[in-house]
C-alpha cells in the first residue's frame, strides 16, 4: 500500500467517521458520556484540514500530521488513544514509501494503545477489536470478520474508561471506540484491495 | 435546549473571553489558548495547574489566583482538554520550580494530562500529579476507574495553593497530596439532568419523582434510583456512606463541602446543609468549617453532592481558611 | 414539584438554620426570630438592615457581615416580612446610633417595614430608610409602585455598608442612598419560572421557545415575550434600555452586575457578559469592575438581569471592593 | 352589635377565608404573585388561636388580638393592611360594649388602610370597595351590593400594589384583596341581623 493508496485509506476512515457520528455518540449515551461520534467527527475535520494545508510527501509526514490532529483537537479518551496510533505508525514508516507489512505497522498501533491505556483483552475497549483484527492480519480479513469483532464488544462487561461507571449495565452494548476502530479497519481492507 | 448562548460550538470560548474580561484583575488569556493563568506572577514557586471538561463552573478557572492554582485548562463541555492545551498550562504556570497537575480520575484526563506531562517534560519542564477520586458512588470497585474526581478536588486546589504560595516543592506537594486525598469523600445526587449545548439534549432521564444517587458531574450514572425523598432522608443515606468511608468517630474533626450541581437554588442546599450538620452533630463529629454553593457542577444540573474531609492535620484547615485571590472561592 | 426539602412550610426556617449553622463564624440567628445579625458588633455604628421575601438567596442573609449588612430579616417564599420581624432586626441592629433600612420597592416590604420603624421609634430607637427601584422594566411609569428593587440593591447594601462602618451617621447615609440610587438600573429575563415550595407549581408559564424580557424576581410579568434568540441579541435588548436610562456616554465609567436567577448555570452567565462588555467597549464606556454570578436569586427560575451602575463618585467604587466578611459578597 | 356578635362576624370571616383559600390566591395570580389566599388563611389561623389562648372581654380587646396576629402574620401588603384595620377599630371601640355606629367604625377601618397604602378610589385595591360599603351603610347593604361592589374592581387598572406590574392587563381581573374584603362585609351584615 503506497502514499496514494494509504490516503484513500484514510479519507476513506474520516468519511466513515462523519456518516456515522451520530451513531457512534449513541453508542456512547447508554455506557459513556455520548460524546465519541463527536469527539472523532472534530478530530476527522481537522485531520482532513491539516493534509489540504501541507499535503504529505510520504507516509510517516502523513500519519504524522494526522495523529497530531488527532491529538490536538479531539481530548477525550480517544484523542490520545488514536492520536498515539498515529504517531506509532508514522515511527514505524519512516523512510519507507509503502505498507509492506500491515500486521506489524497494527500492532505497534495496539501497543501504543496499551501503553497509554493499560487496558487487557477483555475489559470493553478498542483494545478487544485491535487484538484479533492485528491477530487476523497473516491472512484476508473480511468487513465481516470487523463486524463480529465489534459485535463481540457487546457481552463484556467494561472495567476501564467511562463505561467502567455503569459496571455491570455495560453488558450489552456495542462499545462505541471498538466501533469507531472497526470503520478504521474496514476502511484499511477497503482501501487495500 | 433553552439555553443563554450564540452558538452551541463557540459556548467555551465565549464563556473564557467572558472570565477573562470580566476578571481581569484576577487572571488572563494566555494568548489565544484554552488557559487562564493568574496575573500574580509567583515567581520561583511551584506552579499548580488543574483542568478538564467545560461545564463545572466555576471549577476550575474560578480558583486561579494567587494562594490557589496558577493556571486552569478548558476542554470541550464534558470533554477533557488536549495534551497541547494542558502543555500551555504548564508553560504558564513554570516559574522554574516545576508544575504540579492536579487531574479528576477520568480515563480522558489522566491520558491527555499524561501526555502533556511527556511533552513539558521533553522540554525539560519537572512535572508531577495527583488523581482525585474523591466520588465513592461506586463503592469498594476493583478498578481505579470506578472512583471520579469530583468536588472535594476544590479541596486539593486550595490546600496546595496554600502550600506552593509558601514556597513547598514538587516533591513536597506530591506527598501532601497523598495524604490528603484518601481523607476526602463525596457522593452526589441528581433530580434533573443537564443539557451539553452541542448535543441538545439531557444526558439521562428521570422521572419527575425519581432521583439518583451516586449520579456524576457528567451525568455518569448513580449507585440508585428511588423515589423523591425527604431532604432530611438523602442527608441520612450519604452521610452513612461517608461516615464509613472515612471511618468518621466522635470527636473528629471535618470539613462539609454542600456543591450545588448547577441547577439547585441556594434555599435547597441550605435546608440539606442543615440535615447534614444535624447528622454530624448526633455522631459527635465536629464541623470545623462548611461551605455551600455551587463549586463544582453540572451544567444546570438539579442535584448536590456532599464532601467530607477529615482533618487528621490542622494545619490543612489554615490552609483552607487562608485568604485567596481569585474569582469563586 | 421535585425540590430537596422536608416540608414546605418549613423550608424557610430549615434554611435559616443551615445558614447560621453553616456559618456560625460570621452570623447568628436572633433568638427563635427570622432575623440572621453578624456576630461583628460595630458599637456605636449606625445599623444597616435589609430583608424582604425569600427565595433570593444569597440576598439578603449573604450579605449581612462586617462592613455590610448588621442584619437580615426573612420573610416567607416571596411574602415580605412582618413588621414584629423587621423591628426584631432593628433592635438587634441598633448601636446607639440608629438604623437604617434598604427596603425593596414592593408593596409588601414598604409597608411592614414602614410599620416597623412606627415601632422602633415609639421605643426611642432612630430609624430612617431607603427604597430600592432599580428595575425599569416598567419603563417610565407614572406610578412608582411599578419600578421594583433588584439586583441592584445589594450595591446599596456594600456601599452604605462601607459607610456605616466607616462611621457615617444616619443622615448621610440617607443623603448617599439619594444619590447612589438613581444611578443603577436593572433588567432580568426569564426562560422558566420558579416554584414556590407552599404552591408546589410554577408562577407562570413559557413556552418551550420563549423567553421573557423584563420579568420580576417573583415572577412579576415583563415587558415582552419573545422566541428564544442568541444571548447577544438579549444583551442588546437589555444594554440599550439601560444605557438610555442611565443616558451612558463614551468615556462612563459603569460598574456591570450579570445576575443570574439560580436555575441558570454560570457557562450561561459568562457567554451574556462577554456579549454585554463588548456593547460597552464598542461605546467606550468602561467596565471599572464586573460581578457574575447569583446575587439576587428567584429560587430555581432560570435566566439572570443585567445591572449597570453608574460611577459618578470615585470612591463609590472604592466602597465596591473594599474588603468585607460576608458569606456571599 | 356586642361582643358576642362581633365574634361570630369574626369566626364567620375566618371560616370564609379558609373555604376561599385557594380562590383568594388563583384570583392574586394573574395580577400578582397568587398568595393572597394563603396571607389571609395563616392570619385567620392565628387570629383564631390568639383569641382562644386569650379569650377576649371586651371588644377593643378583641380587634387588638386579631390585629396584632395579623400583623404578625399575613405579610405582604394585606398584613399591614388588614392588620391597620383592626387595631383602628380597636381604638374606636375602646370602653365600649356595643358596636353603634358600623358607618364610623369601618370609616375609621378606610382611613387606616388609605394612612398606610396611600391608594385612592380606582386603583384598582380594597379601597374600591371599602369606599362604597362604608358610605352605603347607612341604609341596610345586602350581600348583592357588596357582590357587585367586588365586581366593580374587575374592569379598573391598577397601579398600586403587585397589581400595577401588569398595568393594563390588570384589566378583567378582579381585586382579591378586594375579595377578601367583601367576604369581611358578608361575614358582618350576616352576623349583625
Ligand atoms: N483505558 C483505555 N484503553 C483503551 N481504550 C479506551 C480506554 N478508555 C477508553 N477507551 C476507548 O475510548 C472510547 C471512548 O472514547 P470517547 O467517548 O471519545 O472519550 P470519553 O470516554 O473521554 O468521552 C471507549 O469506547 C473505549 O473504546
Ligand atoms: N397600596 C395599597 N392600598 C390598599 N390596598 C392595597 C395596596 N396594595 C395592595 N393592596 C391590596 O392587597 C392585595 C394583595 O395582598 P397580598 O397578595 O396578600 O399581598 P402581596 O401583594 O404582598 O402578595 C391587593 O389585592 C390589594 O387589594
Ligand atoms: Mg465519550
Ligand atoms: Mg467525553
Ligand atoms: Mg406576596
Ligand atoms: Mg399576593
Amino acid at each position: 500500500m503506497d502514499l496514494n493508496n494509504a490516503q484513500q485509506w484514510l479519507s476513506r476512515f474520516f468519511d466513515y467517521i462523519e456518516e456515522h457520528k451520530a451513531y457512534l455518540s449513541e453508542l456512547d449515551n447508554p455506557i459513556g458520556d455520548g460524546d465519541h461520534g463527536h469527539n472523532m467527527a472534530r478530530g476527522a475535520k481537522a485531520a482532513r484540514e491539516a493534509l489540504e494545508a501541507t499535503p504529505p510527501t510520504s507516509l510517516e509526514m502523513m500519519f504524522k500530521t494526522v495523529g497530531m490532529s488527532l491529538l490536538s483537537k479531539v481530548g477525550g479518551a480517544s484523542g490520545p488513544l488514536y492520536g498515539s496510533v498515529f504517531l506509532a505508525f508514522a515511527n514505524q514508516l519512516k523512510g519507507q514509501d509503502e505498507i509492506k507489512d500491515p500486521k506489524t505497522l497494527f500492532a505497534s498501533g495496539l501497543e501504543a494503545i496499551v501503553r497509554r491505556g493499560k487496558a487487557s483483552v477483555g475489559e470493553k475497549t478498542m483494545v478487544d477489536v485491535w487484538t484479533p483484527f492485528t491477530e487476523k492480519l497473516n491472512q484476508a480479513v473480511s468487513s465481516e470478520d470487523i463486524e463480529s469483532m465489534v459485535l463481540a464488544t457487546k457481552p463484556l462487561k467494561a472495567t476501564k474508561g467511562r463505561a467502567a461507571y455503569v459496571g455491570d449495565r455495560s453488558i450489552g452494548h456495542i462499545d462505541p471506540g471498538s466501533y469507531s476502530s472497526g470503520l478504521f479497519f474496514k476502511a484499511f481492507i477497503e482501501a487495500h484491495h | 435546549m433553552k439555553k443563554i448562548l450564540n452558538a452551541p460550538e463557540q459556548v467555551v470560548e465565549e464563556m473564557m473571553l467572558g472570565m477573562a474580561e470580566a476578571h481581569k484583575d484576577i487572571v488572563h488569556r494566555v494568548g489565544d489558548t484554552r488557559v487562564l493563568a493568574r496575573n500574580y506572577e509567583g515567581a520561583g514557586k511551584v506552579g499548580l495547574i488543574s483542568g478538564g471538561g467545560s461545564g463545572h463552573e466555576p471549577t476550575h478557572a474560578g480558583f486561579v489566583g494567587q494562594g490557589m492554582l496558577s493556571a486552569a485548562v478548558f476542554g470541550d463541555v464534558f470533554t477533557s482538554p488536549t495534551p497541547d492545551q494542558v502543555y500551555e498550562a504548564v508553560k504558564a504556570a513554570d516559574k522554574g520550580a516545576g508544575v504540579f497537575m492536579v487531574i479528576k480520575n477520568y480515563t480522558g484526563d489522566v491520558l491527555n494530562f499524561e501526555m502533556a506531562k511527556d511533552m513539558a517534560e521533553a522540554e525539560g519542564i519537572d512535572v508531577d500529579f495527583c488523581i482525585t477520586k474523591d466520588d465513592i458512588a461506586v463503592e469498594d470497585s476493583l478498578y481505579s476507574d470506578g472512583q471520579r474526581g469530583v468536588a472535594g478536588t476544590i479541596f486539593v486546589h486550595k490546600i496546595l495553593g496554600y502550600y506552593a504560595e509558601q514556597g513547598a516543592s514538587l516533591k513536597e506537594l506530591k506527598e501532601l497530596s497523598e495524604k490528603l486525598l484518601p481523607q476526602m469523600k463525596t457522593i452526589g445526587l441528581a433530580l434533573s439532568p443537564a443539557i451539553v449545548p452541542e448535543q441538545g439534549k439531557p444526558g439521562f432521564e428521570l422521572a419527575d419523582d425519581e432521583i439518583e444517587f451516586g449520579i456524576g458531574i457528567h451525568g455518569e450514572p448513580g449507585y440508585q434510583r428511588v423515589k423523591l425523598q425527604p431532604s432530611k432522608a438523602m442527608a441520612e443515606e450519604i452521610y452513612a456512606k461517608l461516615r464509613k468511608a472515612l471511618a468518621l468517630k466522635a470527636g473528629d474533626d471535618v470539613v462539609v463541602l454542600v456543591n450545588g450541581m448547577g441547577g439547585t437554588p441556594l434555599m435547597e442546599q441550605y435546608v440539606f446543609v442543615n440535615d447534614v450538620l444535624g447528622l454530624l452533630k448526633t455522631d459527635k463529629v465536629n464541623a470545623v468549617k462548611t461551605m455551600v454553593g455551587d463549586y463544582m457542577t453540572s451544567i444546570e444540573m438539579a442535584g448536590l453532592s456532599l464532601t467530607l474531609m477529615k482533618v487528621t492535620d490542622k494545619a490543612w484547615l489554615d490552609a483552607l481558611n487562608a485568604p485567596v485571590k481569585t474569582i469563586a472561592w
